[in-house]
């Protein structure tokens, strides 16, 4: 009732500040965007931030329980777990961030492409779309990785192929529903050609559920290449991955179940962050995307 | 106060069909026709305005969206200032759509969201490259919003930060900022509160006395407000013309029933009046385009209709003084 | 005829994100037995919510009903809690609504049948087979053809104008006293409207009830009711008869409404008069007279003293401004 | 709705063609000369050029790849997928053997994430604000985050080595012994059923609070029905249906998940096949897995698909 009341009022408030006070209304919202940007931190500055070489090995010093010296203790190679887990911040986001822009620039034009022209060309996409989505994300990039060779690199293509289909169809719908508005007519009927439509009014319209979806999705990464690493694909040793250093450390569970625990926190806290400051700016951006994403 | 021109005629009709196909089962092959628009001729004279009026189902927008050549029509044509559109292609169009441009019915839909108005007001400036300089956009786009009575000053900013009155009017410049000489308004005003469409009806009516060549087809569903607004008026039922005839004539002398019906189902706010008038109430309601009735198409409806109704289409005929009807019992 | 319902000083507001919106304001009014009554008003004026708000059914939070008394058969409605039995008694029962919407207003994966029966079998204790027979009485009463048949399809397989029949159906199911049609004809076409609004008003003289109708088209009004309220800001600003109010306009905002609308039976060259600036943004209202900033009549009194009360003119015309127009 | 069904059935095929395309391309288009897949290593060493150009040609892998496709395609469609190089065996066989594994343990956490998740869901919005929903939805909110082998291996630590209430690893049928079955699997399912119920359970809450405020929910209160009525009967079931499509997903992601959770409990099913056959090599069986996963997956999505006839009327008459 209310909303269709307020219509006609002029919002004043500038857009911006209510959607920085929405999302800074909510407690895990700014915890995430906390540990978000420490996580940034910690990446760029891990070589200071560390307290040892995450890959020194020392054999003197092997599954060393946590102590002063070493917070989280070391590994059965001698090597300390914290320094470790700070090292592995650049693997998961990296791979996260380049996963994520492969997998949106792709998938983003295939969506609009299949949207914009719709007829023959959205069933082929779309049907191609439906065929990518029937495999498992994880066995797809675990075929994928190993086909291509294995390593970082790999995974991160591996991950953007599994990972583009939610664009696709989400940049897809937009595009259907950008087109039932009537100033998608509005530019035809001034003679625009179609490139114009559909980079000054389509695209920009279908932003602000892609970068709600885009920081959901930094998430998903994140999580698929700790399972992947966890099964031995993506960083070469000594490289340090969170989901590997679960599984080194699974054979010591019975006694050291930090070297387990540790890193396996550090990929719970990073995922949960990025859910909690996607769902954050989905309510904040566009309160309507409840549901949809 | 209108401008004489050649043929005095800016867009004539001649007998426009548009129908779109409906696809059912497996392979989606076509069964039936919506025939949205079925045969309608008519003319719009340079500097007038033509009221297109009609319930929904009636075939106006399509009418309207046809002209614009939105649609391909499947028949017919339209001739607009000398030369039949209804078969160019969207290349050869592209130069008249500088000459007529639409406005439309939902001020916030039709307006992009992530556009500052400035910007949707100077976009034909740019698609058909009528400023040379980024000054003569910039001077332009700021002599348009004077012209609708919006202040330049709020040029940068998006439409959710305007009222609907104001997003209107900023859907007024856009269709003005090409110099086009016929402006299709689609329902441009039934969105807006009873207080804000006033003020619309009358920059309408103020543009047209201002700018001499301007020409609208004005469809709406509201009597009363078609009838303030409009020079002559053209009643659409089921995707055809039942009645063209002037302003006054048409409440003074309605011929066809349907437009009779239509008349009186619009209730005046005066209970005096209301008290004496006659009520004519339609039975059941407007059949599907896709399946319409044959001969006249509203006999099944009409208090006067005869057997002869369902078999003849009735053509539109002059009664006199460009009073035009289709109605055999007329 | 005595009086039906009686609201007095009722106050609706809603905390919103940027403040209080006083959606509602101290408004009174009241409904005879068997009586038409308007409800004019523009959008966000809060007619709507001032009808609501009789069956409690403002979204709680953000809305709240702060003050007032609905006195509906002698009791108190607003003593009821909210979704109890008392309350809920009164909802279809005693009081029913027909909305705006056709489209959005009835459920789309129930049948027409399910959504007419659960009032009687709930308000009449019919049981399945009465109440599906009574359901199918019900539609073709409302001009639904094949009733017995059409009652289990689904809302989508109906027309607009079909589905508001199907909610008057309803709204009449269980016999209430008052039904409270919100802008019941909005959303469609002119033949429709007047064939809807006909029916509306012969059946509920039929059934002996009174009806409410919300709406912004004063010329429904000026066809239809007896007697009605003008809204404008959360407040009632004239009220009195039909004929008092139209033949004899004194709120500035009455007679700008009415000047501002194009007529079927205006002279030729008739200059509308629009009603300058915007309606009200009900955020965060002073308390003087919110039409002020749009009145050309307005003296200085206006922008400094809280609203006028209202005064009487004659009979039960009824006006709230300070300025004798 | 047969018109529906027929069409759904024909674009589910369609779909599943070009899934046989995507993985066969893959296989063959990739680095590495596919005739690596059909023998083993030792004969390899012993074979010469000739011999192996004899191969390809036995194998037809001397054709265009379009004529290679189809070759392949018919031999699938017939549950001919090629000899493993580690099993030893026909690929077909040693997936039958394992497919009955991942899917009990996948079905039932399936199953559990719909009876627990969207009850969940619905509690939470009907509670919207209070400490339930506040509860739930933080719970959900962990489910969707934690990774499903971290779960495992904390579960592992907890019930298994420090409580010793349940066997560690390994899988048990559960006709051979019902009871150790059931204990064996006890982890597993609630490791794979974790996220799905999560996500249910936000998915449900979501839609439940949009549908609630819709106007057809208003009318229901209009007429006097208690909530308990409108909350089942009127929406409930709208709110199901975008629960559903996303359901649909949810089955693939278990099925993905299983990968992972047969990996850390050591349960002998097709994940650890496919884990076990990428390490070593062994594409035949890869490309098997990756095809009949992809297989289950679309039937799976065509049965919840289909459902959404039941739940929503428009398409049942549309």
């Amino acid at each position: 009732m209310q909303r269709t009341d307020m219509t006609e009022t002029p919002l004043h408030a500038s857009e911006f500040r209510r959607i920085m006070k929405v999302l800074f209304s909510r407690g895990v919202v700014v915890f995430g965007i906390v540990v978000i940007l420490a996580l940034f931190v910690t990446a760029i500055f891990a070589p200071w931030i560390a307290p040892y070489d995450p890959y020194k090995l020392d054999l003197n010093q092997t599954l060393v329980q946590p102590c002063k010296e070493h917070l989280l203790g070391t590994d059965a190679l001698g090597r300390d777990t914290l320094s470790r887990i700070i090292f592995g911040t650049r693997t998961s986001l990296m791979v996260g961030v380049v996963a994520v822009c492969i997998a949106a620039s792709v998938g983003m034009t295939m969506g609009l492409i299949a949207g914009y022209f719709g007829r023959w060309v959205h069933a082929i996409i779309m049907r191609f779309i439906d065929a990518l989505m029937a495999f498992p994300v994880i066995l797809l990039a675990l075929v994928i990785a190993v086909l291509l060779g294995g390593g970082l690199r790999n995974v991160m293509i591996a991950l953007g192929i599994g990972l583009l289909p939610a664009y696709a169809r989400l940049m897809c719908g937009q595009v259907l529903s950008v087109k039932e508005n009537d100033y998608f007519l509005a530019g035809r009927a001034m003679g625009a050609g179609n490139l114009r439509i559909m980079f000054r009014h389509v695209v920009p319209n279908c932003f602000p559920p892609l970068i709600v979806l885009i920081t959901m999705m930094m998430g998903l990464t994140i999580l698929a290449e700790a399972g992947l690493s966890f099964l031995g694909i993506g960083i070469e040793p000594p490289g340090a991955a969170w989901g590997a250093m679960v599984n080194d450390g699974y054979q010591y569970l019975l006694t050291h179940p930090i070297l387990s625990f540790a890193p396996g926190f550090a990929i719970m806290l990073v995922v949960f962050s990025f859910n909690m400051v996607g769902d954050g700016l989905r309510d904040a951006l566009d309160p309507r995307l409840r549901g949809v994403l | 106060m209108k401008s004489p021109s050649r043929n005095g005629k800016i867009v004539e009709v001649d007998d426009l069909k548009m129908y779109f196909p409906v696809t059912r089962g497996l392979l989606r092959h076509k069964v039936a026709d919506v025939k949205a628009v079925d045969g309608v001729s008519f003319h719009i004279k340079r500097g007038e305005t033509l009221g297109l009026v009609g319930e929904s189902g009636s075939g106006k927008t399509t009418v309207g969206r046809c002209i614009m050549r939105l649609y391909q029509p499947t028949s017919g044509h339209i001739i607009f200032e000398g030369q039949d559109i209804s078969q160019l292609s969207e290349h050869q169009m592209r130069p008249l759509r500088s000459r007529m441009s639409l406005i439309f019915q939902d001020p916030y839909g039709s307006l992009d969201p992530r556009q500052s108005a400035g910007s949707i007001v100077g976009e034909p400036l740019k698609v058909f490259h009528l400023a040379n300089s980024r000054q003569e956009y910039r001077e332009r786009v700021e002599e348009l919003f004077r012209i609708v009575g919006l202040d330049p000053s709020m040029m940068d900013r998006v439409p959710h930060e305007f009222s609907g009155g104001q997003r209107q009017r900023i859907g007024v410049a856009r269709a003005l900022a090409s110099n086009a000489s016929l402006l299709i308004c689609d329902e441009p005003i039934s969105a807006l509160d009873v207080s804000i469409q006033a003020q619309i009806i009358n920059l309408l009516e103020e543009l047209q006395e201002r700018l001499k060549r301007l020409t609208y087809l004005f469809i709406a569903h509201d009597l009363s407000v078609v009838r303030h607004i409009s020079d002559r008026i053209a009643v659409m039922y089921l995707g055809r013309i039942v009645e063209v005839t002037d302003r006054k004539t048409l409440y003074e002398n309605p011929l066809h029933p349907y437009t009779k019906s239509l008349l009186s189902a619009v209730p005046v706010a005066d209970p005096f009046l209301e008290e004496k008038r006659k009520r004519i109430i339609l039975k059941g309601e407007i059949p599907s385009p896709l399946t319409p009735p044959s001969g006249c198409n509203f006999h099944p409806r009409c208090p006067m209709a005869i057997s002869k109704c369902k078999k003849e289409v009735p053509p539109l005929r002059d009664t006199g003084g460009g009073h035009e009807v289709s109605c055999i019992r007329v | 005829m005595p009086v039906l319902l009686e609201v007095k000083n009722l106050k609706t507001y809603f905390k919103v994100y940027h403040g209080l919106v006083k959606a509602v304001d101290d408004i009174s009014y009241h409904i005879k037995k068997k009586e038409i009554v308007g409800l004019v008003g523009e959008s966000g004026c809060g007619k709507s919510v001032s009808q609501l708000s009789v069956l409690q059914l403002i979204p709680t939070p953000p809305g709240e009903i702060v003050a007032g008394q609905i006195i509906f058969e002698g009791q108190d409605l607003l003593q009821f809690e909210a979704n109890g039995d008392e309350m809920r008694s009164i909802r279809g029962g005693g009081i029913a609504m027909v909305f705006q919407e056709p489209m959005t207003s009835l459920n789309p994966v129930l049948t027409i049948g399910r959504q007419l029966t659960e009032g009687l079998e709930l308000h009449l204790g019919m049981d399945v087979n009465e109440a599906r027979n009574r359901a199918i009485e019900l539609l073709s009463m409302v001009g639904i053809p094949d009733a017995d048949k059409r009652i289990d399809d689904y809302p989508h397989q109906f027309s607009g104008g079909m589905r508001q029949r199907v909610m008057i159906a309803m709204a009449l199911s269980c016999n209430p006293k008052i039904i409270i049609a919100d802008e019941p004809t909005t959303a469609l076409d002119v033949t429709t409207q007047a064939q809807l609004l006909e029916l509306m008003t012969d059946l509920v003289s039929r059934f002996n009830a009174s009806l409410v109708i919300v709406t912004h088209n004063l010329g429904v009004i000026a066809r239809y009711a007896q007697r009605l309220y003008v809204m404008y800001a959360g407040r009632i600003v004239e009220s009195g008869t039909a004929k008092e109010i139209f033949g004899n306009p004194r709120h500035p905002y009455t007679i700008a409404l009415l000047n501002c609308v194009p007529r079927l039976d205006e002279e030729e060259g008739r200059k509308l008069v629009p009603i300058e600036g915007m309606p009200p943004n009900l955020l965060n209202m002073p308390i003087t007279c919110a039409f002020k900033p749009r009145c050309p009549y307005h003296i200085e009194r206006c922008g400094q003293d809280p609203w006028p009360d209202l005064k009487l003119i004659e009979g039960q015309h009824y006006v709230r401004c300070y300025v004798e127009t | 709705m047969t018109t529906y069904i027929i069409r759904r059935v024909i674009q589910s095929m369609l779909v599943l063609v070009m899934v046989t395309m995507i993985v066969f391309l893959v296989m063959r288009l990739l680095p590495g000369d596919p005739i690596y897949m059909l023998i083993t290593e030792d004969d390899l060493i012993q074979s010469s050029e000739e011999k192996i150009a004899a191969l390809r040609h036995e194998f037809g892998l001397d054709k265009p790849i379009p004529v290679q496709y189809i070759n392949w395609f018919s031999a699938a469609v017939c549950g001919d997928l090629g000899v493993s190089i580690i099993h030893r065996g026909k690929v077909a066989k040693e997936i039958i053997g394992r497919l009955p594994i991942t899917l009990h343990i996948g079905l039932l956490a399936f199953i559990i994430s719909i009876v627990v998740g969207i009850p969940l869901g619905v509690v939470s919005a009907v509670r919207r604000g209070r400490w339930l929903d506040t509860g739930v939805t933080l719970l959900a909110n962990l489910g969707i985050t934690i990774p499903v082998f971290w779960l495992g291996i904390l579960m592992i630590y907890f019930f298994a080595l420090y409580l010793g209430i349940l066997p560690v690893q390994g899988y048990t049928s559960p006709f051979e012994d019902f009871w150790m079955s059931t204990r064996k699997i006890i982890m597993p399912v609630f490791c794979l059923s974790v996220f799905p119920i999560a996500s249910a359970a936000r998915q449900t809450r979501s839609s439940m609070l949009e549908i609630m405020r819709q106007d057809y929910i208003r009318t229901a209160w209009a007429k006097g029905l208690r909530e308990r009525l409108i909350i089942v009967r009127h929406a409930l079931k709208n709110a199901l249906i975008p629960v559903v499509t996303l359901k649909g997903l949810m089955f693939r992601n278990i099925i993905g998940g299983s990968v992972l959770v047969e990996t850390v409990f050591n349960i002998p099913g097709m994940g650890r096949l496919a884990v076990d056959g990428v390490i070593s090599h062994d594409y035949a069986i890869v490309q098997g897995i990756v095809l009949l996963i992809a297989t289950v997956v679309l039937v799976v999505n065509l049965v919840v698909d289909l459902s959404y006839g039941w739940l929503d009327p428009r398409i049942r008459y549309g």
